[in-house]
This record gives structure tokens, C-alpha cells and sequence, in this order.
């Protein structure tokens, strides 16, 4: 419980930091920091692999990627802050928790906190389920990043 | 409880003192093994009342305290807080790499059974590699934050590398664990303890040599060294990314370096060259498959097995600065073709060839 | 570990957060940020189902959501590239020839 | 026997192959193609003549062509005696013109565009005759007008050329309208009978379900098609403009052989006419009509071609008083004979423009006998045979029509007298045509003098052989009195639903007989006293108001240009100018424009910000949960 209250703060924290940087390199590594401690929130869910598949993933390729865009283009000017603007979407952003909240906090899990079967989360068992009832979305997944890879080089290539 | 949070901390400690020890030794070994392929003394001049040590004062104390001492510059429109924290980021995944790698088989003191290993974790393999990943972090932040062309081309350079190795690197291991079947790094250590057809112990370097080979590669590549120091490259960027670096955090850079090396050669080890296995040493002794059996003490058989983990690193960190004196840098464009378009296309080749080879060994035993 | 509901609570509020993140920002590659930001809120709202009801689908399902989330990034910064070759700004405001 | 596929197969092939590979071939390896094709058919043709019995008709189906629920419409063709008569004539005097074509065409530019029109005209033509059902005739009959619209317009670089062709093809389609109209309405009166058909063998035995109003009107808009297509009173006027396109066209379509797909149909669907004595006389009258009033204009003509144009009027007209009275086998007859004669004229005075370099003013002629003996050979044969002269091809048919006017109980004296004097009328004309062509003084230019030739062999046999077909078509059916008539006994049956078989004495025969020769002989003798145009009486009386009257064509083209074109082209004018721009374009612009005011409030929604409509995206989804929560 103290490590969720710690782990929630830092993330909370990291997250909002990802908004309220100007600055478009710290808001990335803020960002790296917020999904670094939502990876280790999903260890608390028994999921370590797909924790370190979020360290791994995330952390590891898509924000580099983000990064290197970034420096790729190395934008000069630091983003203009509009105040009205800034105070719709905040406050319409609050909205949005302060709706959720009471039906989120009313919800009620069929089994709550029940104990982790053996192997819950294992890597053997996320396979099994995998390329058991997901093997057709796993064939998909794959198309869609063959595309995904076509489409960027596409993108991104220079017209020659 | 204690016990047990006291022997993890002491396991941590060690690991963490031998990995640093090591690099820094290697500061030393990479010196003079250099002086010795140009042809030259090496370090030679700081001493100790008059005690060189081969150089060894030089790198071990003349240096730590250099580095401490000198200014710690930061580029005035740098930014301050990133040109800090990319050192730690660079340090810090090339440490926390060796919690998961075993360093010995179980060691039994009065009846509690001590895995030498920091940490066992059923997905060690993928840890690393997730490890792993963030060590581009401190190249490219602290590229960014020192605000200067050279490190920020460095800084590009490095992301795009490590990233296109990366992916060579995690499909080359993935054969090896296709052959062994486990993501636990001590259990594949402990699969290689068996023998080939009686006699040729069971390494990942006789199953997967294809793999072996590209884990290497990318492996050095992903060091950033010489052949692929194009991040750094002095002679085209100065010194590329830690080019505003100095003092503490240039040392920390220097280290990471350093302790990269040696994760690099702990994980060639621990994948291809059986971990802390050593040929016909089972837990009781040497079994000799020619019939010889010579029977030692539990203490001895697992001092044994830890020397030759140690041995085996040294080796591979040895290898490693070898090359780094040996070869040309390679240009930007082969760097990426290399690792595009010769690496990737075999590591997907040999899962292939690996998976089709599984499946046919499951068929033939599944025969009667 | 804490009760279903904190989770659900705590992803809520990384799911405005990220929400605010993609109507306020004027970049638009922190706008893509932000978006992978709302990605991972669900993500946890994902295993934190899947844990509380004891089923790996939960976790399967995150799975395929960084898979999306990997060729959207890779699209979406692609795009962005290209984008930038030709109008010189990340402003997403400088992005609104579609209209009329 | 599936032979008859072959008869429009061959000219189709032909045409086809002109068309894609003709400029490839060249010009006369096109034209001899376009020959053999013909001739192909008009082999196959004779076969079938030759091999139907009498009472027989064949049926060859080839393909269903549409199938709804009931109603199924083949592709199928027939031939009875009156298929093959008209076979016989399409490919035999088809076959001749074309023979004549490689002559007359033979320097012309356009020679391969020529046989392909030509070669899809005996294939439209031999569809028609052959069609089994209304429908397949249908196309027949719009092909035929298809392609005289393009042979008529064959020279269109000529703008008086392609007006003509228009004119045609307009006309034709006034009538084909009435002929489509009868035809459906057919179909749905039968239909209501429960019948859904229109195959003609089928619609044959059921005409008792028809009531007798709607068959009278299903026969008089089917007889507005015939008028077209065959140049009756009021819609004859496109035949004469027709003379623009090539002699052998006029030969053989304006002559020979499409003019007479409105008697054909008629003919065809006897069964039909014979059911009303109203529409009959209705025939009679407009034929008799057409026959004296094409003649009275042909009197004052002076164009060589015009002449003969406003003769086939003539003729026509005295097909359909025969078709009028009843006499329908008659009517084919004299369709028949006047086949071969017709051609022979038009082909002969093809023969006179051709060695005069294109004149066709009789003025500018006269004394062409020493020049063209041949041609004067054949020409006044065929002329003797259009205007009667005992044992001619005209002289029992023309006979025949006179005879069955009068003892038909449908006929009357009036149709009769009318029909004699417009013998009369015939013998004036054609021979004044004569006699100013090839006698007299030669009044021909001197340039055109120099070339005058008679024309090549290939031109001259067919010619040769049409006037044979003058003397002798007739003799198929004489009167009682002589061998009698193969021809009745021939075709009977297939008219036997409403056949007139009167004969009288043959001694009234003899009597009518002499009164017809009598007044074509006085029309004769009346040319010959006005050969010379310089003439005092010819003089004073071309100058009369009457003559002035009947060289201007009694002005009809005018009259239909200020009564229909004018009005037409106006109203069509005022919509083109003034209602579309403002009331069509105006309502749909009106729209467009107020369409576009809305937008220009409505577009400012869209920014094109995609913030902005993320903001309104989640503005929504609040709104809904604030609804569904706090509900």
C-alpha cells in the first residue's frame, strides 16, 4: 500500500511534468520517468513481463525514437503558453477525473485481490494465452507493424 | 529475515565492488595492452615514492583523484539539471545489469543455500535487455543538455546505433533461448552443464554459434567502441557526446564505459561459454568422461566455479579491448548496414533455422 | 497490494493528464507524448482488471496495445518528420490546411 | 437448315472487316470484299427461294435475346415467300449496285468507308425482312436509317450534304416514332390479352383479343412509321433531299430497296391491316395522293435525280392505294418490278452524271444518245417499264394496282381516276426526262463535253441486266387472259388472312387495260410535242403561275419549315436561352447559393485545429458521462 501511494505520487508527479515542462526534451524524460514507474506499478499487478516489456518497449525504443526526433529536428523556440487555453483544457482535463471518481471508486471487483493463481503473469502463461485464443490478433499485430515499418520509411524518406 | 536481507545486500556489494574493481582494472589493461600494440611503455609516470606498479597507480589512484579534483564545467547555456543526470543514466543501467547474472552454482553454508546470483528473476534475459535499452539515455540527454553540435551529432548518432543493435542484439539471444528454453539466466547456466554427444560440454557456443557471433557484434556495438565509436569518433566529433564532460561525471561516463565492457563480456559468458561452468565439474567434483573422477569439496567446487566466471569475463573484456586497438572505425552507413541489413536479416534467419531444427529434434525423439 | 479501485483512480487521473497534455500543448510531438501517456492509463486499468479477476487476458491485451502504440509512435513521428521538412514548425495550429 | 443466319451474316462480316482492316486492304480489294459478301448472301438467298415451299415458313432461332418472367424475345428469323421475295430483291439488286459501286466509286477517297456503310445496309435490311418479332425488325428498321443517314451525308465535307442527311434522318425518326408507339401499344394490348409477345407468327393467330378501336389506332401509328420510311404524304419530303448522296446509293436505298420497308411491313402484318377497312382507306387515299402529287412535282423538275426521286413517290404511293385496296401481294409486285426498274433509272442517270463530271441539270444535257448508247438503251427501257408500255415489268404491275383499285371493294373511282391520271402523268414526265436528256440539241458545257465517255463494262452489265429485269419481272404475273400468275399462287397464303381474289371478266381487264395504255400513251405524245425546250407552248406554260407552283414543290418544305422548324427551333431557342439559364440553372443555383451561405457559418466550426476538435470531442464525451452518471 505505501509502495502504491509512493509509486502513484511519483507518477502523478512525472506525468504532470510531461505537461507543464515547455521545455520538449524535459517533457520526454519526464515522460521516460512516468512510464519507468507505471512499469513498476504493473510489477505490483503481477505482470513482470509485461513490466519489463514496458521498460523494454517503451522506455527503451519509443521514447528514444521520440528523443531522437526531437534532436533530429532540434526545434529552436521554446512553445508559446496561452493562459486562457491552458485554463479550458486543465480545467475541462479535471472534469473529466471529477465525473470518473465516484464511479471508479464505486466499482466493485468480483474477486477482490484475489491471490495470484501459480504463474499468473509468468511469461510461460502470457505464451500459452498469446498464441492460444490471441493467436489471430498476434498475426495481426504483426501485419500492422510490417506496415507500420513501410509506412514511416515512406513517411519519413526523403523525396528524391 | 535479517539473514537473508544481509546476504543479498553482502551478494549486491560484492558484485557491484568486483564490476567496479574490474573496470577500473581494465582502465590499466586497456592502457598498457594499447602500449604494448603500438609498440610503446604505456602509463608509466605517477608513482608512489617512486613505485610506478607498471601503471597501476596510475589508474587506480592517480586518476580517481584527477577526475575528482578537476572542475566539474557546464556549458553556460547547457541545461543544468540533464548535464548532471546523463552521467547517472549512463552508470546506472551498466551496474544494475549484474543483479541477474549468476556468478556461481549454490553455495551451502551451515544448511542455507546462498544462489549466487543478486537477484533471480524468471525473466533475467529480458531484464538486461531492458537494462540495456536505458543506457542510451545518458548519451542522448547528456548530448542534449551540453548544448554543443558535436555531442548533440553524437547524441543522434548514439540513439540511432544503440537502438538498430538492440534489435539485432535481443533476436541473436533469442535462439539461445529457444535451445535452452528458459528466461532465467541461472538456469541456463545451469542447461550447459551437460555434455555433447559425451564429451563437448553443452555451451551456447556450440549450439548457437551463428548467434554467438552476432551477440557479439551488437554487443560491441552497442559499447560504443571502436569499430563503432561513431558517437564519440575524435577525429569527426571531438569527442562526441561527453565532449562538455569533465571531472566527476566524466568519470562516471568512463566508468559506465568500462562497466559496459564487462556486462558485455559477463553476458557473452553467461549465454555461449556456460557462466561459471567448468567442463566435467559437477557439484561433487570432476566426472571425466573418459571414466576419471576426481572428488572435491563442496567450498572448492563452488571457488572453482566462481574463478571461472571470473576467468571467462576477464577473457572476453581482454577480447574486447583487443579489438578496440585492432580495428578501423567503420563510416556512419556501414555502421547502419551492418546492423540493418546484415545482422537483423541473419538473427531472424537463425530463429528460423533454430525453430525448424527444435521441431525436427522434437519429432525425431518423439519416435520410439 | 492496493485495492482495485486506487488503480482505477490512479489511471484516471494519467488519463486526464495525458487529455490535458494533447489540448493544451502547441508541439506536437509532446502531443504525441501525451497520447502515449493516455495509452498507458488504460494499460493499467487493463492489468489492474486483469489481475482482480485473475485472467491473463488483461495482460495480453496491454501486449497488443504496445504494439500499436510502437507503429503509431513510429507513424506519428514519421509523419511529424516529414511534417517539419515542409513547414519548418511543430505547431500543430500550422497544421490546419484540411479544413474548408 | 440453318441457312438463313448466313444471309445478314455475310454482309455484317464484310462490314465489320471494312471498318477495322478496309483501310488496310485498299480500295478495291475492299470494294470486290463488300461483293463477295452480297454475293454470298444473295447465293444464299436464291437457295432459299429456291427451296421454300409455298405454304412453308421457316424458323431459325438463334439466341434469346432478353427474358422477363413472360415475355421472352429471341433473336430468331423466318422466311416465308414474302421473306424471300424481298431477300431476292435486297441481295440481287444489292449485289448489282455493288458491282456498279466498284465502278461509279472507284476514284473516290472515301471508297472503303462506302462499302462498309453499304454492306451494313444489306445487313439491316435482309435483319428487317428476316426478323421474327416486331422488336428485331425494330432494329432493322432504325439500321436502315442509320445508314441512309450516313450514305445520304456520304460526301458530308458538303454542308448541303450532311442538312440532307439530317433531314432523313429526322423525318424517319417522326415516323419511327409512330411505327415504336403502334408497336408497344401492340405489345400492351396483347399483354392485357395476357399474350406478352411480338413475334409476328405468334401475334398472327391471336388478332381476334385485340378490339377493333385499339386496332385501328395500333395500325395507324404503325402506318405513320410506313409513311416514313416509305415517303408518304406528309413525310415524304426527305426522299427527293436524298438525291445528295452517291447515284448508287439513291439506287439502291432510296429506289430499290429501304423506301419499301414500309410497304414490306405492311405486308407483314397484313393481318392486321386487313382488320381495319377504316385505316385501309386511310392508305388508299394517302397513297393515291402521294401518287399524284409526287407525279404533278416531278412534271416541273429539271434535276435528272429529283425527278426520279419524286417518281419513286409516285410509285411508292401506287404500292400503298394497292396495299389501301387490299391487295397486298399486288402491292409486293409492283414493289418488285419497280425494283428493277427504279435501279435501271437511277443507275442509268448514274451513268449520264458520271460521264458528265457530275451535272445533273437536265437543261445542260440533250442529245446524250451518240455519247452513251448503252446507257440510252437501258434507259429508255426503263423507262418504257415505269411508264407502262405493254409487256413491260410496269405495265402488269401498274395494270394490276389500276385493276385491283377498281374490283376491290375497298376501292372507289375516285382512287381510280386518280390512279390513271397520275399514269398519265408518269408517261409525261419520264419521257420528257428522256427526250431532254438524250435527244434534242446537246446543250452540255464544253469543259464536261471533252470527257464525256460512256461508262466502264462494270458499270454497263449491271445496268444491262436491270433493264432485262424491267422487261422481264413482269412476266411472273399477267393477267388471266395471258399465262396468268405465277406470282398469286406464290404468295397467297401469306396474305391469305385478308387476300382480295376478285377476278373479274377478263374481258373488263382487257378494257381497263386499254384505257391505262390510252393515257400513258397521251402522256407520251404530250412529252414528245414538248421535247425541245424551246418550245413556244413548253415556254409559256413553264412560265405559268401552276408550273412555278409545281417546280417550287407546291413550297411544302417551306410550309413545314415556317408550321414545325420554326416554331421548333424557337421554342427549343427560348428554352436554351431563356428557361434553363433562368429557371433551371436559377433554382439549382439558387440552391447551390443558399447551401453555401450556411456553409460559410457552419465552416468556421472547422479550423482546422486538431485541438480544437479534440476539445469538442471531449466536451462530448463529458457531456455524455455527466448524463449517464448522473442519471
Amino acid at each position: 500500500m505505501t509502495l502504491f501511494i509512493i509509486l502513484a505520487v511519483l507518477t502523478v508527479v512525472s506525468s504532470l511534468l510531461v505537461i507543464f515542462q515547455r521545455n520538449v526534451v524535459h517533457s520526454a524524460v519526464a515522460l521516460v520517468a512516468a512510464l519507468f514507474f507505471i512499469a513498476v506499478l504493473f510489477l505490483t499487478l503481477d505482470a513482470p513481463m509485461i513490466g519489463i516489456l514496458q521498460v523494454l518497449v517503451y522506455a527503451g525504443a519509443i521514447m528514444v525514437l521520440f528523443l531522437f526526433v526531437i534532436m533530429l529536428l532540434n526545434p529552436a523556440a521554446l512553445e508559446p503558453r496561452q493562459i486562457p487555453w491552458w485554463t479550458l483544457g486543465s480545467a475541462a482535463a479535471l472534469l473529466l477525473v471529477f465525473l470518473l471518481m465516484p464511479a471508479l471508486l464505486n466499482t466493485v471487483a468480483p474477486r477482490q485481490a484475489a491471490p495470484a493463481g501459480p504463474g499468473f503473469g509468468s511469461p510461460e502463461l502470457l505464451g500459452q494465452t498469446l498464441f492460444g485464443s490471441f493467436v489471430l490478433p498476434f498475426e495481426i499485430a504483426s501485419v500492422l507493424l510490417l506496415v507500420a515499418i513501410i509506412g514511416a520509411v515512406v513517411l519519413a524518406k526523403k523525396e528524391s | 529475515m535479517m539473514i537473508d536481507i544481509g546476504i543479498i545486500a553482502a551478494k549486491a556489494f560484492l558484485v557491484l565492488f568486483m564490476v567496479l574493481n574490474l573496470a577500473g582494472v581494465l582502465g590499466w589493461i586497456e592502457r598498457k595492452g594499447s602500449a604494448l600494440i603500438q609498440d610503446r611503455i604505456g602509463a608509466n609516470r605517477a608513482s608512489i615514492f617512486g613505485f610506478a606498479g607498471m601503471g597501476l597507480v596510475n589508474t587506480l589512484i592517480a586518476d580517481p583523484i584527477k577526475f575528482l579534483t578537476k572542475e566539474d564545467f557546464i556549458p553556460p547555456k547547457g541545461d543544468r539539471f540533464l548535464h548532471t543526470l546523463a552521467p547517472c543514466l549512463a552508470l546506472f543501467p551498466a551496474l544494475v545489469t549484474f543483479a541477474v547474472i549468476p556468478f556461481g552454482d549454490v553455495l551451502v553454508v551451515a544448511g542455507r543455500e546462498i544462489v549466487l546470483q543478486v537477484a533471480n528473476v524468471n525473466i533475467g534475459i529480458l531484464y538486461i535487455f531492458a537494462m540495456a535499452s536505458l543506457s542510451v539515455y545518458g548519451i542522448v540527454i547528456g548530448a542534449w543538455a551540453s548544448n554543443n553540435k558535436f555531442s548533440l551529432l553524437g547524441g543522434v548518432r548514439g540513439a540511432a546505433q544503440m537502438v538498430s543493435y538492440e534489435i539485432a542484439m535481443g533476436l541473436s539471444v533469442l535462439g539461445v533461448l529457444m535451445i535452452f528454453g528458459t528466461l532465467e539466466l541461472q538456469e541456463i547456466v545451469r542447461a550447459q552443464g551437460g555434455l555433447l554427444g559425451g564429451w563437448l560440454p553443452a555451451w551456447g557456443i556450440f549450439l548457437q554459434p551463428v548467434a554467438f557471433l552476432l551477440f557479439f557484434t551488437a554487443a560491441v556495438a552497442e559499447t560504443k567502441r571502436i569499430p563503432f565509436d561513431l558517437p564519440e569518433g575524435e577525429s569527426e566529433l571531438v569527442a562526441g557526446y561527453h565532449v562538455e564532460y569533465s571531472g566527476a561525471k566524466f568519470l562516471m561516463f568512463f566508468t559506465g564505459e568500462f562497466a559496459e565492457i564487462v556486462t558485455a563480456g559477463a553476458l557473452v559468458t553467461t549465454l555461449f561459454f556456460g557462466g561459471w561452468q567448468v567442463p566435467y565439474l559437477m557439484r561433487d567434483g570432476f566426472h571425466l568422461p573418459w571414466g576419471g573422477t576426481l572428488l572435491l569439496p563442496h567450498l572448492v567446487v563452488v571457488l572453482l566455479q566462481v574463478g571461472a566466471f571470473a576467468v571467462k569475463v576477464i577473457f572476453f573484456c581482454w577480447v574486447q579491448i583487443l579489438l578496440r586497438w585492432t580495428l578501423p572505425r567503420f563510416r556512419y552507413d556501414q555502421v547502419m548496414r551492418l546492423g540493418w541489413k546484415m545482422l537483423l536479416p541473419v538473427a531472424l534467419l537463425n530463429v528460423v533455422v533454430t525453430a525448424v531444427w527444435i521441431v525436427l529434434g522434437e519429432r525425431a525423439s518423439l519416435r520410439p | 497490494m492496493a485495492p482495485l479501485n486506487y488503480y482505477l483512480v490512479l489511471s484516471a487521473v494519467i488519463f486526464a493528464i495525458g487529455v490535458a497534455g494533447v489540448i493544451v500543448r502547441r508541439n506536437v510531438i509532446v502531443i504525441l507524448m501525451s497520447v502515449e501517456l493516455m495509452l498507458n492509463a488504460v494499460n493499467l486499468t487493463f492489468l489492474a482488471f486483469a489481475r482482480s479477476f485473475g485472467s491473463m487476458d488483461g495482460q495480453v491485451i496491454v501486449f497488443f496495445v504496445m504494439t500499436v502504440a510502437a507503429a503509431e509512435a513510429v507513424v506519428g513521428l514519421a509523419i511529424i518528420i516529414a511534417l517539419f521538412r515542409h513547414r519548418r514548425s511543430l505547431d500543430p495550429r500550422e497544421m490546419q490546411l484540411l479544413k474548408w | 437448315m440453318t441457312l438463313l443466319r448466313y444471309i445478314p451474316l455475310f454482309p455484317l462480316a464484310g462490314a465489320l472487316l471494312n471498318v477495322f482492316v478496309g483501310r488496310w486492304l485498299g480500295r478495291r480489294a475492299a470494294g470486290l470484299l463488300a461483293c463477295a459478301a452480297v454475293g454470298l448472301s444473295f447465293v444464299v438467298s436464291f437457295a432459299i427461294f429456291s427451296l421454300l415451299r409455298a405454304t412453308e415458313v421457316l424458323r431459325e432461332p438463334l439466341f434469346t435475346w432478353m427474358e422477363v418472367a413472360p415475355l421472352k424475345i429471341e433473336i430468331a428469323f423466318q422466311a416465308d415467300a414474302l421473306t424471300a421475295v424481298m431477300l431476292l430483291i435486297i441481295t440481287g439488286i444489292g449485289l448489282l449496285i455493288h458491282i456498279y459501286s466498284l465502278g461509279y466509286m472507284g476514284h473516290d477517297e472515301g471508297m472503303v468507308r462506302y462499302f462498309a456503310y453499304l454492306n451494313l445496309f444489306i445487313f439491316f435490311m435482309s435483319l428487317l425482312v428476316l426478323a421474327d418479332n416486331l422488336l428485331l425488325l425494330f432494329v432493322g428498321w432504325e439500321g436502315v436509317g442509320l445508314c441512309s443517314y450516313l450514305l445520304i451525308g456520304f460526301w458530308y465535307q458538303d454542308h448541303a450534304n450532311a442538312i440532307a442527311g439530317n433531314k432523313a434522318f429526322i423525318v424517319n425518326r417522326i415516323g419511327d416514332f409512330g411505327f415504336l408507339l403502334g408497336m408497344l401499344l401492340l405489345f400492351w394490348e396483347m399483354g392485357r390479352q395476357g399474350v406478352w409477345s411480338l413475334s409476328v407468327s405468334e401475334l398472327q393467330n391471336i388478332t381476334h383479343l385485340l378490339r377493333p378501336e385499339r386496332v385501328r389506332l395500333i395500325t395507324l401509328l404503325l402506318f405513320i412509321g410506313a409513311a416514313g420510311k416509305s415517303a408518304q404524304i406528309p413525310l415524304y419530303v426527305w426522299l427527293p433531299d436524298a438525291m445528295q448522296g452517291p447515284t448508287p446509293v439513291s439506287a439502291l436505298i432510296h429506289a430499290a430497296t429501304m423506301v419499301t420497308a414500309g410497304v414490306y411491313m405492311t405486308a407483314r402484318l397484313s393481318f392486321l391491316f386487313s382488320m381495319t377497312p377504316e385505316t385501309l382507306a386511310l392508305i388508299a387515299w394517302i397513297g393515291g395522293l402521294t401518287a399524284f402529287f409526287a407525279a404533278t412535282i416531278a412534271v416541273a423538275q429539271n434535276d435528272i435525280k429529283r425527278v426520279l426521286a419524286y417518281s419513286t413517290v409516285s410509285q411508292l404511293g401506287y404500292m400503298f392505294l394497292a396495299v389501301g385496296v387490299g391487295a397486298f401481294s399486288v402491292a409486293i409486285f409492283h414493289l418488285f418490278t419497280h425494283a428493277f426498274f427504279k435501279a435501271c433509272l437511277f443507275l442509268s442517270s448514274g451513268s449520264v452524271i458520271h460521264a458528265l463530271g457530275g451535272e445533273q441539270d437536265m437543261r445542260k444535257m440533250g442529245g446524250l444518245r451518240r455519247y452513251l448508247p448503252t446507257t440510252y438503251t437501258t434507259y429508255l427501257v426503263a423507262t418504257l417499264a415505269i411508264s407502262g408500255f405493254p409487256l413491260t415489268a410496269g405495265f402488269f404491275s401498274k395494270d394490276q394496282i389500276l385493276w385491283a383499285v377498281h374490283s376491290s371493294p375497298a376501292g372507289s373511282t375516285s382512287l381510280w381516276t386518280l390512279a390513271w391520271l397520275t399514269a398519265g402523268l408518269t408517261a409525261f414526265y419520264m419521257f420528257r426526262q428522256f427526250f431532254l436528256v438524250f435527244h434534242g440539241k446537246c446543250r452540255v458545257d464544253e469543259p464536261a463535253l471533252a470527257h464525256i465517255h460512256e461508262s466502264p463494262p462494270v458499270m454497263r452489265v449491271p445496268l444491262v441486266l436491270l433493264a432485262l429485269g424491267s422487261i422481264f419481272a413482269g412476266w411472273l404475273a399477267t393477267p388471266e387472259f395471258m399465262w396468268g400468275s405465277l406470282w398469286e399462287g406464290w404468295l397467297e397464303p401469306v396474305f391469305s388472312a385478308g387476300g382480295v381474289a376478285n377476278h373479274a371478266a377478263s374481258e373488263d381487264e382487257i378494257l381497263f387495260m386499254g384505257v391505262t395504255l390510252a393515257i400513258s400513251a397521251f402522256g407520251f405524245l404530250l412529252a414528245f410535242l414538248f421535247r425541245s425546250p424551246e418550245n413556244k407552248i413548253a415556254e409559256w406554260l413553264s412560265r405559268s403561275a401552276i408550273c412555278r407552283l409545281l417546280a417550287g414543290k407546291y413550297y411544302i418544305d417551306e410550309l413545314y419549315d415556317f408550321f414545325f422548324v420554326r416554331p421548333f427551333t424557337a421554342s427549343a431557342r427560348w428554352l436554351a436561352q431563356i428557361c434553363d439559364p433562368g429557371l433551371i440553372d436559377g433554382l439549382v443555383n439558387g440552391v447551390a447559393e443558399r447551401v453555401r451561405g450556411g456553409s460559410l457559418l457552419g465552416r468556421q466550426l472547422q479550423s482546422g485545429n486538431v485541438q480544437h476538435y479534440l476539445f469538442a470531442f471531449l466536451a462530448g464525451a463529458l457531456a455524455l458521462l455527466a448524463y449517464f452518471l448522473g442519471r
